[in-house]
């Protein structure tokens, strides 16, 4: 459920002959907000709904849905494999070149020829999502906050809230906490102890350093840091061995999108627990229902979408193996669909 | 916010979850749980509980002092129970104890390395520590704990996943 | 959409054998929440989610969504057909008793025999649903209400929002306004003109009355009584044909079930707009959005289920056919999936 | 709420919606629009717009005086769009005029009605008024407008469904 370093490089494909025709449009004197085109998909949103159009259809999301699932698909840089916002509407991954679509994944829609998809060059795609997020923000939410830490999205157009949508996603390239890489969270960096991790150690490791391994010997609170994440649904990079990406993350409330995976992805659950609904990725049958505790480990086959629910907010560790090769193997069929058989 | 309690598992005291199934195998999900596997396990023994292609996950139970190990590559461990000491050894020729192009960490049979004390780290719950490539490690626990290793499967990971995991819908 | 005086007589059947098996469980000491039992499902909700287990599976919804859904369930006396608060859980009315039930409008719950329901005495299961909705709504929160027009339902228990909850749904007897039938709304009596419908004339027939047909002659502004109307998604009878009853209502934001329709049910829009999802009512499969404006009427066929969505609050006449020989024609097959071929 | 504009139709200024078909009939849904309906229709023509087994909802343009109508169970009326007069009469011997066991609005050819005058109501938009059994009624519009009915399916009843539903997705 995170994405590698190597597939954001790879969002500007300057080699990508994919549609760039994208379009801000005038701004609705009834609401406030703009609209926005891309290729045939209209994008409008009111005060409780988006409003999503294409040739020969409609869709309509509650707008605070669309946004927390818009966020994620900016912040990820579309991501692995495909983001459902909802069971009709979503985008998938092709690594510099990414497809919008509806009702691609349902049955319904596949069946009587009445899903429609288009497919742009990443970046500019991104910059569309990105003007969107932007003047669909209102002042008092926060796309990247549980419910009980925001405001509503709802009504005419009312302020920004860039500050909340513009967080940079921090990804270490070694570890977090070495000298150079990835800082650590404190207070004087705005980084508070989130409500619900209060009760979360914030010791530190006791390091003995030989003079000269200052660069080598290093470690950090990992659960300290991720108490003072300030988004939830947004794994971000933590350590690294070659491809293996060690992608933590707090999660309060519901994924706000159903992550159809293009690969295996794993969970372990560091604290507290999540219910995972899970579905088959091409046709959104329920195929299965993960409970997962602290300890719990478990993989998310690379046929299903999943959207996990945690009460109590939890740490969760995002297993991803961003190697370049993989996308590749998706493409030819090659890649596995469980990791491990036994 | 008053009251809230972060449920952390421990080795005496976690509550497994599981996969219920709608229409699936179980099995896809690879289930386990990594104090459970600590709490079956031989001190160190480190056992495979998650793999993403030559990637994966162990687990050990860390208990009294371990065997020394090397690696060809980067790898972090992660304390998830107990109180873990990390002894780190810069050897002075790391390519006599592991090939260079290998991956996965390998187990030194000696107990005394050629080489210079880098440092010494104490890991309590939640802690994360670099185990940097050309390193020799040990830990030592003076009570039983649960280590978590990121790392590339090697000649020391052990995979019992039939016996680990579940296969069948709770 | 609306319910018959006939299915609220129906509610109580004291020939019934179907199980009365209902507990109130105890107050869980971490949420301050009770749980609830209802034969072999299970009932809870925490500081997000109302969690549902029966004998074989689970089931997560986010606790607003099901508090919206439960009301109508509450307060339309189980309605016709079924209820889907989402797609898995809801409820099926056998006029008289009432089907909880999982999965059982889900394919791939059935097709895995995965599905489970069992069935109640209605006035069992409604009291314990009545008992449940008090016990879950917290102060700031009207299930009734708009999302713009109430707090929020998240937290721990926090006190209790009884009036709203214990509204009592009108229905006139022949027409609203007259002599000893449902009165009319006005501000005295506790019907502000809301907010959305501040624009909306407020006139009264001009209305002659010969001596003696006081009880005959007889009018009034019905769009003036909806533009007062404090609940959303909650038809009232306002006329009545014999069996023909016209069940007006005021419409905001997303009707909060899914409604699986058992006969034809008639809609004409009298202001604004809403867009209607329509799936199939067995399998869950989207057949069609509706699209209806001031004037439009259209009718939902027996064999759907249909969800609403209006930004805009509007007016929405729902026509209903109370006829009690429609419940034996559903259950032997003969009631018509859709009434008029052409 | 500042600025709020409640959108009602009439026959000057309506936009229909419609059905878009995944995988349906459009017909299945007996989509019309009233104000549609009595644009195209002659004055007091009363259309079916709605039907569910014996009950129909009835669309009329209201345009100058109507003929007497009265019916052996009570209807209503509801305006939608411009200002119509309602006069009721209390029939000496309705029976003369409809069969009491039947159902569904029955037109009188007579001008001059004998029976007690009721009373009159003035209808504008939005305001629904009863038509009780036994009464005979006519409507006086100075401008066209639409009115509806809720009755029973009777011998006033036209229906032409084909010609004022949606067959096509839109
Ligand atoms: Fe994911
Ligand atoms: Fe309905």
């Amino acid at each position: 459920m995170a994405m590698s370093e190597a597939s954001e490089r790879e969002n500007a494909n300057p080699a990508s002959t994919a549609s760039t025709d994208t379009e801000v449009l005038p701004i609705c004197n009834e609401t406030g907000y703009r609209a926005f085109r891309a290729g045939g998909f209209v994008l409008r949103r009111d005060e409780y709904f988006a409003r999503i159009s294409w040739p020969g259809g409609t869709h309509v999301i509650p707008v605070d849905a669309f946004l927390r699932a818009a966020m994620r698909d900016v912040s990820w840089g579309f991501f692995y494999g495909v983001v459902n916002f909802d069971g009709v509407f979503g985008t998938i991954n092709h690594y510099g070149e990414v497809t919008l679509f509806a009702g691609a994944f349902n049955d319904a829609y596949r069946n009587a020829r009445r899903d429609y998809q288009q497919r742009f060059r990443s970046d500019a795609l991104m910059g569309l999502l990105k003007d969107l997020l932007g003047d669909w923000t209102n002042q008092d939410f926060d796309p990247f906050a549980a419910p009980m830490e925001t405001g509503q999205p709802w009504g005419r157009k009312n302020g920004n809230n860039d500050a909340a949508i513009d967080r940079r996603r921090v990804a270490a390239r070694r570890m977090v906490g070495l000298p150079g890489d990835a800082p650590l969270r404190t207070d004087e960096a705005g980084f508070p102890v989130n409500r619900q991790f209060a009760d979360v150690a914030q010791d530190v490791p006791d390091v003995e350093v030989e003079p000269g391994f200052e660069n080598e010997v290093s470690a950090f609170n990992l659960f300290a840091y991720l108490s003072r994440s300030d988004v939830t649904w947004n794994p971000s990079v933590c350590s690294v061995v070659g491809d293996s990406l060690f992608c933590p993350t707090s999660e309060e409330f519901v994924l706000p999108i159903e992550h159809g995976n293009d690969r295996c992805e794993w969970f372990l659950q560091l604290s507290d627990e999540i219910s995972w609904d899970v579905k088959d990725k091409e046709t959104g049958k329920p195929r299965a229902r993960v409970l997962a505790r602290a300890g719990d480990i478990c993989c998310m086959p690379a046929d299903i979408r999943h959207q996990g629910y945690s009460t109590k907010r939890s740490m969760l560790l995002v297993w991803e193996n961003g190697s370049p090769r993989i996308p590749e193997m998706i493409a030819n069929g090659t890649a596995p669909v469980v990791p491990v058989t036994f | 916010m008053e009251g809230v309690v972060t449920q952390f598992g421990s080795l005496k005291d976690y509550r497994k979850g599981g996969v219920e199934i709608i229409e699936d195998d179980p099995r896809n999900y690879v289930f386990s749980n990594v104090f459970e596997v600590a709490e079956g396990a031989e001190p160190y023994e480190r056992i495979a509980v998650g793999k993403n292609f030559e990637y994966v996950i162990e687990a050990a139970r860390a208990e009294g002092t371990s065997s020394w190990f090397t690696c060809a590559h980067d790898e972090f461990v992660l304390c998830l129970d107990g109180r873990t000491e990390v002894h780190l050894i810069k050897l002075d020729r790391p390519e006599d104890y592991v090939d260079p192009e290998s991956e996965g960490a390998v187990r030194i049979g000696e107990d005394t390395l050629p080489g210079r004390k880098m440092g010494r780290i104490s890991l309590g719950r939640g802690h994360m520590a670099a185990l940097p490539t050309g390193a020799a490690y040990r830990f030592h626990a003076d009570q039983p704990g649960v280590i978590l290793f990121q790392t590339i499967e090697g000649e020391v990971t052990v995979q019992k996943w039939a016996s680990i995991c579940q296969t069948e819908s709770v």
